[in-house]
């Protein structure tokens, strides 16, 4: 172990990894859920990338959440053989497709989180944490990029195409908060230097998606009710939604119901 | 024949690569424009049977490389639509004709995945037969098709050997379940694998014709004995029991007799009786409609950028 | 043993009943399905019933089946701990629910079948079948007086509740043929007494469902492809649709996820 | 107040019942469809998020006790509609007020369940709050209220023993995972539940008036009291921990001090921002929308069935 994890409270680190690795397997999984279903070929191609990079990110962020736990586990341990209750995505990623529009704004507002989150990653002072991170950076620009662009297009496109992407808009910014929202585990890996407080990186994601509504011609939702910060709740502390469940059983139905093999 | 056939087919005949641009009979374009465009459907509506198990691959890593195969067959229907368009037809003309139910795909597209090994028996038997009635269509008469078959072909072979991997690690090393699950493939998909080279064409004038024009290349029968004797000792290897009781090693012709599928099979899925054909078709057309808006959006899009770019060039003038 | 035991190949006769108990237990998870989100308060309350009629049909078949496998496997752990090609229903009952006009569509075109399967199980040479089939008969025939007279009712409805219902009849209407199709394991029951051939049942079902098509105002699809007696296929042989895997990654989860758990 | 107002006073205080003809004072039938209407909206609504997991019931026995409770709950909402009609109000009525959001429902049912013990919770503390609620409004003025409440109090304390049922099962029998689910039950379950109550209303001057009316019968806080009072003892019995680190019997008042919950959140959810507001109103909502062909449809056959009755009986005249 590194002198990073010397600093900091294990479970917090490990924690922490479980919380950017789960973001990556469940929007990953959302994401999949498009193959051969999307609007157009390009599309399918681009969705089917962007699923294959996110499970690529996760399985690097949960395979060291098992390393530095130490108990053993592997990725596929932590992806499998963990109850919704384990799970520490946050609320946004685990949402609905909905319609295309949705999966789209989902995206873009995740991806300018994640690439605020990756670049500030690189600095971190566990060197395999800051690898990960350079790596999983150009990927992760790659997917803003492109859902930033769709959100403009979509949002300068027809009347339809706005009313769409401002509705997911509508529907999905009371989500965005939790990403931002710091807590004791946070607070413990930045004061190790291992990562970034959330909210430190709140300014840089508002002001992207300031940038990109605004060129879409969407409306800012604005200072609305932010779900998974009140109270108990929230994906970071384990409190999903109804959804997580259905894409857990899915999703594990293999490992559970034939333990111990090996695929 | 006329003249113009007679020297076109003697091009095709000295091997010589027919480009977009040349002349070409109609039949010729129409033989290729169906063949293609049937290709590239086969490419898309084949991204349903193994989507149908992304989400719930065994392990993060069969998941990534079942996502990276899907994402290859979406780009082989990109790369072929692309070869049709050269022949004058645009892909959405295709996919309405697709839509409508005027033009196939592979009818193994329509036969469901049901379990794990199912993805590896995709993999190993469909992706298999596929490079066995695509590896010579490299050297096939039309330049672009050719060229997109020689793409294809590379990544395909990578693909059949991921899916032979899925039930090595499953028969090999695998529980009892996981075998049982690999005969159940190999039972359910074997004979719609040798379907796939279609009836025995020895008769057919349109096959011979095709053959003529090197749009094919060998008959769907050669083909057939090529998979067979490829694949029994791959099946031995796994140790699964190929669902024949006539199959047999014929040193004589040296290679393998083996039972014809069930026909009349075949002609009720190609009728649109398969077992997934109304799902396979629903999907798409779903997945067509409900994304035109997101089509149209991007149109207007980009049309509006045009005019704004011209406006700012008029206002520079 | 009894003495139907016996004379029968015990294999089949745990077969058989596996069918007759899946198909309850899956149509009766179909319709589960719509708990809550039926169109009217009085389609909430007889779908719940029925799906509760049908979950203790299967309790009572699948039951019997483990007795008579001899194995110690209970109605739970048959329902709960088999794969979906261990499954035995008919592909009719794991159609999707699509439109509520397909829901009813599907329960009608079973209803008309499993009534004539109940009477007649009542003379099994098996008194435990007999005794179960006169519990269930009860239950089915009120199945079938409701999806009957709501059949009726939308066929001759409005043109938009005709048109729905026409259209779910040509889609369901190619995998009834299954229900009347006899195998080797329907014929050794047959030969034992304890249940009759399901084709001996076709005419009744065929009248049945002719004079309520008629009412209904609705056109019979004529002699069409029928799914799952040809070659290989079929879900009474366990070679379902995709649909099946979800259906059981969802039912089946928590006694995977937490194996030997007592609930 | 009026004359006929004291006269219907009088009636109330003297414990007879007022019945659907009889004269009532606006205030009185207003506060009463509000009332009997948002008990009905509960009721249908509360069956998704138990519904929520029926199909993934642990067993058959639990899922078929399941579908019996989400059964009855969907008969207390036919109850109470027919309660409200007697009002004068119809049930097409209260739904469309429903769905536009002119009327609530209790906000528990705004929150998720999330594993297979929140149906033990849902029915142990969310049934167990609202019998407590409803227990006293058996004797409530109006008539049909109070029959239809003795009906459901009878099925609703038969639902809190089969939630209480499977905790113990999971608590008392089960593995350290049920424990551990039972306690994320009971931790995420505590304060809604006890916010089911509502607002302390010593100083309301709306709830004084239905408790002269007898249309509420105690106080807000008096029935939290005796919830946390019969609560405690169970929960210790489960070897489950409350979420309160407050809680502490009192000797002098006979009965627990414990904290409040949060009232912020109780209004954050009441307005609309609840984990899952959304979520039910869009299922209500759709059922709705998606079922108008189903609704219009059994009318006109209804419609034309009574068409053909009177032309066969003008026929036959």
């Amino acid at each position: 172990m590194g002198a990073a994890v010397a600093a900091v409270d294990r479970a917090a680190f490990v924690e922490w990894l479980e919380r950017v690795g789960d973001n990556a397997l469940v929007l990953g999984h959302r994401v999949s859920e498009w193959c051969g279903h999307s609007p157009v070929l390009e599309e399918d191609i681009a969705l089917a990338n962007q699923a294959l990079d996110l499970i690529g990110q996760c399985q690097l962020w949960l395979g060291l959440a098992g390393e530095v736990e130490g108990q053993g586990r592997s990725a596929d341990n932590l992806a499998y053989l963990r109850d919704a209750a384990a799970f520490r995505n946050v609320l946004l990623v685990e949402r609905p497709n909905g319609d295309f529009g949705q999966t789209l704004m989902r995206q873009f507002l995740f991806d300018a989180f994640h690439i605020e989150l990756m670049r500030a990653l690189k600095a971190s002072s566990d060197p395999r944490v800051a690898e990960i991170a350079a790596k999983a950076e150009k990927e992760v620009a790659y997917h803003l990029e492109r859902s930033a662009d769709l959100v403009i297009s979509l949002g300068d496109g027809t009347e339809e195409s706005r009313n769409r992407m401002q509705k997911a808009l509508n529907v999905l910014y009371p989500y965005t908060g939790e990403m931002f929202h710091d807590d004791a585990t946070d607070k413990a890996v930045a004061e190790a230097g291992i990562a970034p407080l959330p909210s430190s990186l709140r300014a840089a994601w508002d002001a992207t998606v300031r940038e990109v509504l605004e060129a879409a011609t969407l409306t800012h939702p604005g200072e609305t009710y932010q779900h998974g910060i009140n109270g108990a709740g929230g994906g970071k502390r384990g409190v999903h939604s109804e959804y997580l469940g259905y894409i857990l059983a899915e999703m594990q139905f293999l490992q559970r119901a034939y333990p111990g093999a090996v695929w | 024949m006329t003249p113009e056939e007679n020297a076109f087919q003697d091009r095709i005949d000295r091997g010589e690569k027919i480009e977009p641009k040349e002349w070409m009979p109609e039949g010729y374009r129409k033989t290729l424009i169906r063949q293609i465009g049937q290709h590239a459907h086969s490419e898309i509506v084949g991204q349903l049977p193994e989507g149908n198990w992304i989400t719930r691959a065994p392990t993060l890593e069969r998941k990534a490389i079942l996502l990276a195969k899907v994402q290859d067959e979406a780009g082989h229907g990109l790369y072929l639509y692309s070869a049709a368009e050269t022949l004058g037809v645009s892909r959405d003309e295709l996919l309405d004709l697709l839509h409508a139910g005027k033009m196939k795909y592979s009818s193994i597209f329509n036969y469901p995945t049901l379990n794990w090994a199912d993805i590896g028996a995709v993999g190993w038997l469909v992706d298999g037969a596929a490079i066995m009635n695509q590896v010579p269509l490299q050297r096939t008469s039309y330049g672009p098709y050719s060229r997109a078959m020689i793409r294809i072909c590379k990544e395909e072979s990578f693909h059949q050997r991921q899916g032979y991997d899925i039930l090595l690690k499953m028969c090999l090393q695998g529980t009892e379940d996981q075998k049982a699950m690999a005969q159940d493939a190999m039972n359910r998909f074997w004979y719609p694998a040798l379907m796939m080279f279609g009836p025995s064409d020895k008769d057919s004038v349109h096959s011979a014709q095709s053959m003529q024009w090197k749009i094919k290349i060998n008959t769907n029968d050669e083909l057939r004995q090529k998979f067979v004797d490829q694949t029994v000792p791959q099946a031995e290897y796994l140790g699964l029991t190929i669902p024949d009781p006539n199959l047999k090693w014929n040193e004589e012709k040296g290679g393998y007799d083996f039972s014809e599928p069930d026909w009349s099979e075949f002609f009720a899925v190609i009728a649109g009786n398969g077992p997934c054909n109304a799902e396979r078709m629903e999907a798409r057309v779903t997945a067509w409609e409900d994304g035109a808006w997101f089509r149209e959006g991007l149109m207007a899009h980009a049309n509006k950028q045009a005019e704004r770019r011209k406006a700012a060039r008029h206002a520079a003038e």
